[in-house]
C-alpha cells in the first residue's frame, strides 16, 4: 500500500482567546495549513476534527463554515489529550483506505482555566483531599514517584526537564511563553505536588494546529513532494488492564505497546529517531517516556537529562517547541502541533531550534482514561 | 439515601467502604474467580479477563505497603493543604488511593513501601447537601 | 479492494435507564454484538465508540474498561445524530486501509428529557420565541412546510407517517413503544410545533447498539459468510453552502449528495432497495427523505405514504423497525441500531415485521450542524 | 456592555439589527463581492467560495416574502404560546427568522409566499440580568 504524506502544516501561536469561539480558532489553524500546502479548503476531500471541550458541538462543520462549506464529510473525534492525533490518524487512515486522497485534520482547544481533574460531581461528598487527589499535577506526581521508586530519580532531575523545554521555547515564536527558567527557578516556584512545581505543570491555553494530508499519487501529481513529509508510522493504542489502574493511571504500558508497534510499522528503531515531541504534560512524564519509547534503557533517563542528551544538540533532541511545559498545552490542538513541530524539522525551517540534518522524528501524545498515539515522520525527498 | 438520613448514622464515602451494623468497617474487594483480578466496586464482567458472572465481593486486608505519593500543596478551593496523596498496596491484593495521615509532608520522612495500616474515621467533617457524615478511610503508617 | 462485512450485530431495547451509566449501557450492547458473531471483545482489534452527550468522557475506553481492557485503539466520534453511524463509518474504514481485521463500532446515548435544541446560552437575552423558535420540532416542522410550499403535502400525510411507523413498532419486541396509533389519534395528539404533534416527533430515550465488523479474509477464515452482511457503501457527507442556511437547516442537499454517492459506491439504484431505515426524528422529515434519498421522484412522497408504498408489504418498506418515532432515537445508538434493522431483515430474522426475501437495504442518518451517513448493505450469502 | 447599560437606551436583540443614533432601525448583511452570498454577522471568509476578506456590510430590506413557516404550540417554560415561527426571504437577497406576528396562528390565514414587511419593538419585555431593555425585529403582513 502506498504512503500518505503531509504536504501542509501549520499551527497558531498558542495563547488566551476568550473573545473568540472555538470553530473561529480552528479555522486559522486550517488556513494556514491549507496555505502552507498552496491549496483551498475547496481541494479537500474531508475534514477530520479534533476537540475535546466541545466535543459535540460540531466543531469540525463550524469550521467549514468559517472557510468554506464544501458539503465533504467532516468526523469529530475526542480522545483525551490524543484528540487531535486521533483526528490526524482517522484522516491518514481514510487516505490509506483509498477512500480520499487530500484530508484537512484540525485540532482545536479553548481551554478553561486552573486545574484539571478532580472535580468530582458524584453523589454523596467531595472525594478530593480526602481520598488522595485526583487532580492532573498529583496523578503524574504520582507516576513520577513510581519512576523515583524503581530508580532513586530526583526531584532536580524531574526539574531539569522544565529548564530544558522552557531554554528550546526561547527559540519558537509560536509557544505561549519564551522565557528561559533556571534550575533554581524551577525547583523554587511554586509546590503543586511534590514533584512537580508550577513551573514543571503544562501550560493550559487556546490553540490550534492543522494539517493537510495527501496520498502519495497525489502528492507526486501537486509537485509537493520535495516538501512533503511521509507518514512512517501512525500507532493508537489504549491502555491495557494493570494491577493498579483503578487508582494509578497506567501512562507507561500503552505507550510502550504504541512505541513497540510504531517502530515495527516503520521499520525502524529508537537508535534511528533524529527528534522527539513527546507529552511533557508534567516534568515528571517527560523523565518516564524517554524510557517508555526506548530513548534509553530503562532506568537511564535520570541520567539522561542530566547529562543533556535530550537537549537541543543532544543525542536525541525532546521537545525542541518547549513542549507542553512552555509551548502550552490546548488538548485537542497538542496532538498536531507536535506533528507541526517535527515536520518543521524535517523540512529545515525550524530557525534557531533546527535539529541539525533531521531525518526522522517521532511524536507522542497520551491522554487519560486512556488513549496513547504515536506517529513516526520522516523527510520526504 | 432517605432512610439513612433518618437514622441519623454517618454514611460510607464510597462504596467500597462498608460500615457493617455489628463489626469493624472494611474495605471490600470485587475479585474475579477467573484471573484474580481485584476491583473496588461491584461488576458483573472481568475488565482483564472478559470472564462474565464471575465477579464475587471478597474483604480486603487493613494493612499494605505505600506503593507510591505526592504531597499536595495546591488543591481546589477550601481543601486542607498539604496533604499525602498515598497509593498503597495492600497484602493479599487490592490497590487503594487515599490521604496517608500522621507523617510528616516531608519526602525524607515517606519511605516507599513504608508499612501502613487502613484505619476509619470521620471524612475530614465533610457533610453532603442533606446533612449527613460521612466515615472514610485514611493510611498511617502502622504501629 | 475486498468487501468489509458485518459479521455480529445488536441492540438493547431501547428504554430509559437513569441509573446506569453510559458506558454500562455501551457494553450491553457490545457483548450481544459479540456473541451475536460469536467472538470476544479479546478478539477485537479496535473500538470505534459514537456517543454525543459525553462526547470527551472516553466512553469507548470505558467500555473496554467494562468488559475487557484489551488495549486495543478506541476512536470516540462525535457527529450529532450521525454520530454512531459515523463511529460505524470509521470503524469499516479501519478495515479498508487494511489496518484492521476484525473492529467492534459501538453507539450508545443516555439522553436528557425534553425539548432539545434552542436551549440558547449565550449573551443578552434568550431568543427562543422571539426571533421565531430553534426547538427541534419547530425546525423540522419548517423543513415540511418548505416541502408543503412546493407540492402542497398536508398534514395528514405527515401524520400518515407516524400511523405507519407505530404500526411497525408493535412487531418489533426492541422497540421503546409498541402501540398502534390510528391517524385521528396521531392529528389529534397534543400539536407541538405545526405540523408536529405530540406523536409526530422522536421519543427520547437510552439505548445503546453495536456491530462487529470484519475484512473479507477473516470473515470467511472464521466462517461466517453464510450469517453476514456485506457494506456495499458507507457514505458521510456535511452540508454545501445553501442560501436559506443560517436560518433554516438544509437536511435536503446533503442527504442527497450522500444518496447519490451511495448508490455509486454501491453500483445499485433505489430500485434495488428492499427496506430503508431512514432518520425520521420527526413525520415531517420522513417524507423529505423519500424523495432524497430517491424512493420516489420529486414530489411525490405525499402519494407514495397515502398509497403505502414505505408500508410494510409495499413496495419499499420504511422505518420497519417502528423508526425513531417509536422505537426511539438515543441519539449516539440511532445510526448502528438502523444497521441492525437492516442486517436483521437481510439475514431473515425479523420475525413479525420480516420484508420477504429483502437482499439489499439502506440506513440514512442526518444530524444538524450537519452530518448525513448512508450505509447500503446486502446479504453476503 | 456597561457603557450601554448607563445610556439606558435599548439594546438590539441581535448583532445585525442596527439601531442608529439618527435613523431607522435596520438589519444588516454581510454580502461577499466575490459571489454575492449574505450572512448574517461580520465575517471574513465566505462560506460559499472560500474568498478571504471580500464580505462587505449591507443594509437589507425590510420588505419580503414568507418562505415557511411552523405555528409553535409548545416552547420552553414562560415562553408565551402560540407563537409564528417565520422564515422569511427579504427583497434583494438576505434570509431571517423570526417571529411573525398580527396573524391568526391558523395555517389557513398564513399563505406561502405572503408578502411580510419588518417591523421594530420591545423584545417582548424582555430584560438581561443587567436589567436592559432589548429591541428586536418582527414580521408583519405588508400594510
Ligand atoms: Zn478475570
Ligand atoms: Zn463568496
Amino acid at each position: 500500500m502506498s504512503d500518505v504524506y503531509i504536504i501542509g502544516v501549520d499551527m497558531i501561536q498558542f495563547g488566551r482567546f476568550p473573545e473568540r469561539n472555538v470553530a473561529n480558532i480552528g479555522a486559522e489553524a486550517a488556513l494556514l495549513a491549507l496555505d502552507d500546502a498552496g491549496l483551498s479548503i475547496q481541494d479537500m476531500q474531508a475534514l477530520y476534527c479534533g476537540n475535546l471541550g466541545q466535543a459535540n458541538a460540531m466543531v469540525g462543520q463550524r469550521i467549514l463554515q468559517e472557510i468554506g462549506q464544501t458539503g465533504v464529510p467532516v468526523v469529530n473525534c475526542a480522545n483525551a489529550c490524543a484528540t487531535g492525533a486521533t483526528a490526524f490518524r482517522e484522516a491518514w487512515m481514510s487516505i490509506k483506505a483509498d477512500v480520499n486522497d487530500l484530508v484537512l485534520a484540525v485540532g482545536v482547544e479553548q481551554m478553561g482555566k486552573g486545574l484539571l481533574g478532580g472535580g468530582g460531581g458524584g453523589k454523596g461528598i467531595p472525594k478530593e483531599g480526602l481520598l488522595g487527589s485526583a487532580t492532573m499535577p498529583a496523578v503524574f506526581a504520582e507516576a513520577g514517584m513510581e519512576h523515583a521508586r524503581k530508580y532513586g530519580t530526583t526531584f532536580e532531575q524531574f526539574a531539569k526537564v522544565s529548564v530544558k523545554n522552557h531554554h528550546h521555547s526561547t527559540m519558537n515564536p509560536k509557544a505561549m511563553y519564551q522565557i528561559e527558567t533556571p534550575l533554581d527557578t524551577v525547583m523554587n516556584a511554586e509546590m503543586i505536588s511534590y514533584p512537580n512545581t508550577k513551573l514543571m505543570c503544562s501550560v493550559n491555553v487556546d490553540g490550534s494546529a492543522a494539517a493537510v494530508l495527501a496520498s502519495e499519487k497525489k502528492t507526486k501529481e501537486l509537485g509537493l513532494m520535495d516538501r512533503a513529509v511521509r507518514v512512517r508510522a501512525s500507532v493508537l493504542t489504549s491502555d491495557p488492564w494493570q494491577e493498579r489502574d483503578l487508582v494509578m493511571p497506567d501512562v507507561n504500558t500503552c505507550t510502550r505497546n504504541a512505541a513497540k508497534q510504531a517502530y515495527e510499522m516503520a521499520g525502524v528503531g529508537p537508535e534511528d529517531i533524529d527528534l522527539v515531541e513527546l507529552h511533557d504534560c508534567f516534568a515528571t512524564a517527560e523523565i518516564l517516556h524517554y524510557e517508555n519509547l526506548g530513548l534509553c534503557k530503562d532506568g537511564e533517563a535520570g541520567r539522561m537529562i542530566d547529562e543533556g542528551a535530550t537537549a537541543l544538540g543532544g543525542k536525541v533532541p525532546v521537545n525542541c517547541s518547549g513542549g507542553l511545559l512552555s509551548k502550552g498545552h490546548p488538548l485537542g490542538a497538542t496532538g498536531i502541533a507536535n506533528i507541526f513541530e517535527v515536520s518543521t524539522h524535517l523540512r529545515g525551517n525550524a530557525g534557531a531550534r533546527q535539529v541539525d540534518g533531521a531525518k526522522i522524528g517521532l511524536t507522542h501524545v497520551i491522554g487519560l482514561g486512556s488513549a496513547c498515539a504515536i506517529h513516526i515522520l520522516e523527510k520526504a525527498a | 439515601m432517605a432512610k439513612e438520613t433518618k437514622t441519623g448514622k454517618p454514611l460510607p464515602a464510597v462504596p467500597f467502604l462498608k460500615l457493617p451494623e455489628d463489626g469493624e468497617p472494611y474495605l471490600e474487594g470485587h475479585k474475579c474467580k477467573a484471573c484474580g483480578a481485584v476491583y473496588l466496586g461491584e461488576r458483573s464482567v472481568c475488565a482483564k479477563c472478559s470472564a462474565r458472572d464471575q465477579i464475587e465481593p471478597t474483604r480486603l486486608s487493613d494493612k499494605g505497603k505505600l506503593y507510591a505519593y505526592s504531597i499536595v500543596h495546591r488543591s481546589f478551593p477550601g481543601i486542607e493543604v498539604p496533604y499525602v496523596s498515598a497509593i498503597v498496596d495492600l497484602d493479599g491484593g487490592g490497590t487503594v488511593k487515599g490521604n496517608l495521615i500522621n507523617v510528616a509532608a516531608d519526602p525524607a520522612e515517606i519511605p516507599f513501601d513504608m508499612p501502613v495500616e487502613v484505619v476509619y474515621k470521620d471524612a475530614l467533617g465533610r457533610k453532603d447537601k442533606d446533612g449527613n457524615s460521612y466515615v472514610s478511610y485514611f493510611f498511617q503508617p502502622a504501629g
